[in-house]
């Protein structure tokens, strides 16, 4: 192993000892190693978005040595306009302007993405008979048909919740809840796993206890 | 600091240096051992139980200790448990295993370093899977550190098996693109030409003089596709782009924190398999038949699952006994 | 039919000639080309067959797509490079080489055209410079199509909805009254509010950590003002930690003016509101400290939370607070709901801002999605019920139905 | 002039995406290609923003306000370090020949070296310690104080214990199809899409009248006040 390797092992290390030392008490090692991930983590972006979108997008575009784009200076400008926020309140409206365009340009592709897929295609998916298969299986198809419909009941705002629509309202909760159950089940599972990755590198690759 | 701290301090480095150049290499505990450790650690529960239901909650400290304790033993434990199977990892395995030799599979790697615990494991397999299985790997990545997660997945399936380094030649049974950004717009173009998105791999090797991508256009020359995705753009976003625009097949593996929002897509159809989380890494490692970290490190996953849901019920018990006792008041 | 076939007589009359002396160009070019292996100078590859073009559905008439069955030749390893395009001009009778596509695949789209002219279409098969015989398309006339009419149903859902939001947003504006249910959330909200004025201890707000560009954190000042129209009327303690400073102000602004409301400007205070920091764990210990000392009777919670939820809502709990959370971030809410004493549930914030705030965007969208909801759920009703019948049943022409219903909510690629 | 042009601008670019779903031809896929392009270079000075904002504050900490002055130097200090790599190791790979990526792994101390050891090992960290927070709110915050909340913490038990191997030990006596890893594929499959969809569907139509909002000018909160 060479030794920036063996270097970098027992830097990391120290860095998520000292970000684990929180859970005692926020102390001085905490405060350091966050103010490193703050600026790390600022200077990670930094650069990646330089390289990938400014170069890649603009620079070897507009600069093309066979046929050099005129479009991408638009893009270039609009950027530039966004840093006007640092130097005070007499310039920083002209930010607005490239900020109109990441919002519209959100705003227009999710539109029709989530409509697509996230509406119209669960809904058809949710159009099947119910009456198919073995007993256990129409309960299920049941089951989901209820749910999504009883769920889409309880975001209803223009009724009452009171009598049929109420109780389905009701069951919408249910449902809803288990869901949540289920998501909370999966967030354990997933911070716990984090953790043990963290774990296997304290144990493995720095202390070397397991193989 | 107060001297107990500073004590504190110089006793955890000495347990460091304990660790390092002291104790066994590797460390480990036999079948007996671990069951008076796990047996000891309950009978504390009690203790903890009956504290909290007098009403002294014990302090976040010593909490935090039980799920250290629960992650960390198991690591040096000597037991074997069983991993069941469910059925969306099923028939992600199933449908790789349909693939015949020389089939191409797109592999999108959509996750960073601190998320490959949960999908590391699920790709080191997946790989190992399909170099053995003579399956041709095309890999990209959406995030920018997806390729090189990739390569990890690639060098450990050669650590595995070294026969494999000569048998499975860059340029013709894998190739790993490299990363793009513009995250959906990449998958929505990639249906018209991969090569517009990649002219060249992650070596700067042109794209028409890869071997393993002279046959491939765009996805309907692609047999199936897995993709492994810690969040956006990933699972959703291919589902979007490209199954519901374009009909690419797919599977995918998810960290567990975005796996329950998928479910919907696997019901409809939109997606073959799922693997979530750790749980579904150790399942995939069991399916393809190469055990590694993921078959690990669920023991120490269940543990920690276990002291979660002892101290919501410590804690409800003590709640309820509080309600019924304000009742009778 | 006329039209038909004398492009058909122009192409035996000029055209074949011209392929041939193609072709034996390309034959002698082959033969320059300095690496040959031995057995392709006699394997000619086997040429394709059923060469079909057609229109492409939604262009401006420029695009046709072309498929063919692959070559018998085209195997793994196969003796067999590619596929050579030509593209015929028909009343000019120009011929265009496109390019050689690779083999393995049978796919071409051709958008260099001019609509309503006739075209067809070559293809050879190639292998180091050898060709197969040419197969010949159809004859296609590409056409001009504006929009993508695959996605009819998609625009007309699309359209019902927008149309209802926008709808529904004017009606609103017009000062007409829009029917919101109760939301359980509000009740819950006042009786903790009520219980910080029995206790005399302060009331803790906290919006998320997310800016005012997010909707959820406007929700929550929405939902601000409720709260301190009360606490004004009360003279109840508010603290207000923010992370953002564009919250700040307009924290300031919300609180300030219900005591203005109230008749008691100078019993506001700009210290109500804090900025403490942008960074997340920052903000939370800070938060988290305000808490344990303060001991506030009630926490709110509304608007984007993420993985801070957990941390505020355990030391809530532990110093005996009632808590009152509201976000849309799913990830969240399943802490929020076992850690709370009451949670607006996603769009429930929503709707209880519309609900006090009586904006009409904010009604109005709320309505039109309601439309929305509406739509799913007969869709799935009915649709559900007419697929179970045809399936029961067998009947031909609830089938149709039911093939119907799940067209409609469904897009071809 | 300051209110106008961004709603316009806001209008025009939302209208073409739109419009380049259903008339996916020219001239609206050359405008959603271009747009495509822009979005990623103001994407980039945006996250220049952030960071250039960050030194900013962290600067006027250490010169003007003396408060936290280590915590600040800190900041700006491996910024700077990051920076100072990423432009190194770019420009010489682009320099290079064949050339190379600003990340590609090499021997010694490197962009890639700081990402591996430096950046990710804190942000890992940095997000697992929630795995503890999880355990110590589980113990004093998450209580079925209602038959809402209990189906909750009950689905999630469920589900907790049969996605791992200790479920099915202890429900070994079970029949097979009842055990409860069988148990946590039924919730997870059947309960848990019924309510996935339902919010699916709700968050869906949430932004598109958001969306819609947007792009009519209706919704102007994003360019703040005057």
């Amino acid at each position: 192993m060479s030794w920036e390797q063996t270097f970098g092992i027992w830097l990391a290390a120290a860095f998520t000892l000292g970000i684990v030392s929180f859970l005692y008490r926020d102390n001085i090692f905490y405060k350091v190693c966050e103010a490193i991930f703050v600026g790390s983590s600022a200077g990670y972006w930094f650069v990646t978005y330089f390289w990938d979108n400014l170069y890649r997008k603009f620079y070897l575009q507009a600069f093309d040595p066979v046929s050099p784009h005129i479009a991408p200076w638009v893009g270039f400008i609009l950027g530039v306009l966004m840093l006007t926020r640092l130097f005070g309140a007499k310039i920083a409206w002209l930010s607005r302007w490239p900020l109109a365009f990441i919002i519209g340009a959100t705003a227009g592709v999710y539109m029709m993405f989530y409509f697509v897929s996230n509406a119209m295609l669960q809904i058809g998916a949710s159009i099947k008979p119910v009456f198919v298969g073995s007993f256990g299986d129409i309960v299920s198809n049941v089951l989901i048909a209820a749910g999504t419909f009883c769920g889409l009941v309880y975001f209803f705002f223009s009724k009452e919740h009171k009598g049929v629509f109420g109780g389905a309202a009701r069951v919408g909760i249910w449902f809803l809840m288990v869901t949540f159950g289920a998501s909370f089940g999966y967030t354990v599972m997933s911070r716990m796993s984090l953790m043990l990755g963290r774990l296997d590198f304290l144990f493995g690759d720095w202390l070397r206890l397991i193989s | 600091m107060r001297t107990r701290e500073i004590i504190a301090f110089f006793a955890l480095i000495a347990l460091i240096l304990l660790a390092k150049y002291v104790l066994p290499h590797p460390m480990q505990f036999s079948p007996t051992l671990s069951l008076i450790i796990i047996i000891l650690l309950s009978l504390t529960f009690i203790i903890i139980g009956v504290l909290t239901l007098q009403g002294k909650f014990v302090e976040r400290r010593i909490v935090f200790i039980y799920v250290g304790a629960a992650l960390t033993l198991p690591f040096f434990m000597q037991i074997e448990l069983e991993v069941p199977i469910s059925p969306e990892v099923q028939s992600a395995y199933d449908q790789i295993e349909s693939l015949n030799p020389g089939s191409k599979i797109l592999a999108a790697f959509d996750y960073d370093p601190p998320s490959a615990p949960e999908l590391q494991p699920m790709a080191d397999a997946f790989m190992k899977y399909c170099f053995h299985k003579g399956i041709k790997v095309i890999i990209m990545g959406l995030w920018p550190q997806g390729p090189q997660q990739a390569g990890q997945s690639v060098e450990a399936a050669f650590e595995d098996d070294p026969a494999l380094r000569d048998k499975i030649r860059y340029g013709v049974d894998y190739v790993n693109l490299g990363f793009q950004s513009g995250n959906e717009f990449v998958i929505l173009r990639m249906g018209e030409s991969f090569k517009a998105m990649f002219p060249a791999d992650i070596y700067g090797t042109p794209y028409d003089s890869i071997p393993i991508l002279r046959n491939v256009k765009n996805y309907s020359n692609i047999d199936y596709c897995m993709n492994f995705s810690a969040g956006k753009p990933g699972t959703q976003e291919w589902v979007q782009g490209a199954v519901d625009r374009f009909g690419l097949k797919l599977s995918a593996g998810n960290t567990a924190v975005q796996a329950p929002m998928i479910y919907p897509y696997l019901q409809a159809g939109q997606l073959d398999g799922l693997m979530g989380g750790m749980a579904g890494a150790a399942e995939f490692e069991k399916l393809t038949g190469y055990k590694d970290k993921a078959t690990t490190f669920i023991k120490s996953q269940s543990f920690a699952h276990i002291v979660v849901i002892v101290f919501i019920i410590i804690g409800n018990m003590a709640f309820l006994r509080g309600k019924t006792e304000r009742k009778v008041k | 039919m006329k039209d038909y076939h004398r492009p058909q007589l122009l192409f035996q009359i000029f055209i074949l000639p011209l392929v041939v002396i193609l072709s034996l160009t390309s034959a002698l070019t082959a033969q320059e080309q300095p690496v040959i292996p031995a057995d392709s100078i006699i394997h000619i590859p086997a040429p394709t067959s059923n060469v079909v073009a057609v229109d492409y559905v939604y262009d401006r008439g420029e695009t046709v797509e072309l498929t063919w069955n692959l070559s018998p030749d085209d195997t793994i390893g196969g003796r067999i490079d590619g596929y050579e395009l030509t593209r015929i001009e028909q009343s000019t009778g120009k011929m265009d080489t496109l390019e050689v596509i690779p083999a393995g695949i049978s796919y071409y789209k051709d958008d260099k055209l001019t609509h309503g002219h006739k075209y067809a279409y070559l293809i050879r098969s190639v292998y180091f410079g050898a060709k197969s015989s040419p197969v010949s398309s159809n004859i296609i006339t590409p056409s001009i199509e504006i929009i993508n009419w695959r996605l009819a149903n998609l625009f007309a859902i699309a359209f019902i909805l927008c149309g209802s939001v926008i709808y529904f947003i004017a009606h609103a504006k017009k000062g007409k009254k829009l029917f919101i249910r109760k939301i359980a959330g509000l009740e819950a909200i006042d009786e903790a509010i009520g219980r910080a004025t029995e206790m005399g201890r302060p009331i803790l707000f906290v919006p998320g950590i997310n800016d005012m560009d997010d909707v959820q954190t406007i929700a929550g000042i929405t939902l601000l003002s409720r709260v301190a129209k009360v606490v004004a009327d009360y003279d109840i303690r508010i603290n207000m930690p923010v992370s953002r400073s564009l919250v700040m102000t307009t924290a300031r602004e919300t609180i300030k003016e219900a005591y203005i409301g109230a008749g008691r400007p100078d019993a506001y205070n700009d210290d109500m509101v804090r900025y403490i920091t942008d960074e997340q764990f920052g903000y939370v210990a800070a938060v988290d400290g305000i808490m344990v000392r303060d001991k506030p009777a009630t926490c709110f919670y509304l608007g984007a939370f993420f993985a801070e939820s957990l941390i505020l809502a355990e030391t809530g709990n532990s110093i005996g607070a009632i808590q009152i959370a509201g976000t849309a971030q799913p990830a969240q809410l399943p802490f929020f709901v076992a850690a709370c004493d009451y949670t607006l549930i996603g769009e429930e914030l929503f709707a209880a801002s519309a609900y006090l705030s009586n904006e009409p965007k904010q009604l109005g969208s709320l309505k039109g999605q309601d439309v929305g909801k509406f739509v799913a759920m007969i869709a799935i009703v009915i649709g559900v019920l007419i697929a179970t019948l045809a399936e029961l049943t067998g009947s031909s022409s609830l089938e149709n139905l039911s093939e119907f219903m799940n067209r409609l909510f469904t897009i071809v690629s | 002039m300051r209110r106008e042009i961004p709603i316009a601008i806001t209008f025009i670019v939302g209208t073409v995406f739109i419009i380049a779903y259903f008339i996916p031809h020219y001239p609206f896929n050359q405008f959603e290609n271009w747009f495509n392009d822009w979005f990623a270079i103001v994407a980039a000075f945006a996250i220049w923003l952030g960071a250039l904002n960050l030194l900013k504050i962290s600067a006027i900490k250490i010169f003007l306000k003396k408060t936290d002055q280590l915590h600040a130097a800190l900041i700006i200090i491996s910024f700077l370090v990051m920076i100072f790599y990423g432009f190194y190791n770019g420009f010489s790979g682009i320099m290079a020949n064949p050339p190379y990526s600003y990340r590609d792994p090499a021997p010694g101390i490197n962009f890639s070296w700081l990402y591996d050891y430096v950046y990710s090992s804190l942000s890992a960290t940095m997000f697992a310690l929630l795995a503890f927070f999880v355990a110590s709110a589980s113990y004093r915050a998450f209580r079925a104080r209602n038959f809402e909340a209990t189906l909750l913490l009950v689905a999630g038990f469920l589900v907790m214990l049969g996605r791992v191997p200790v479920g099915d030990l202890i429900t070994q006596w079970l029949p097979r199809d009842y055990q409860l890893s069988q148990l946590a594929n039924w919730i997870m499959n059947i309960l848990n899409t019924a309510g996935q969809r339902a919010i699916m569907i709700g968050i869906a139509l949430g932004l598109v009248s958001t969306s819609l909002r947007i792009i009519l000018g209706l919704e102007r909160a994003y360019l703040g006040g005057d």
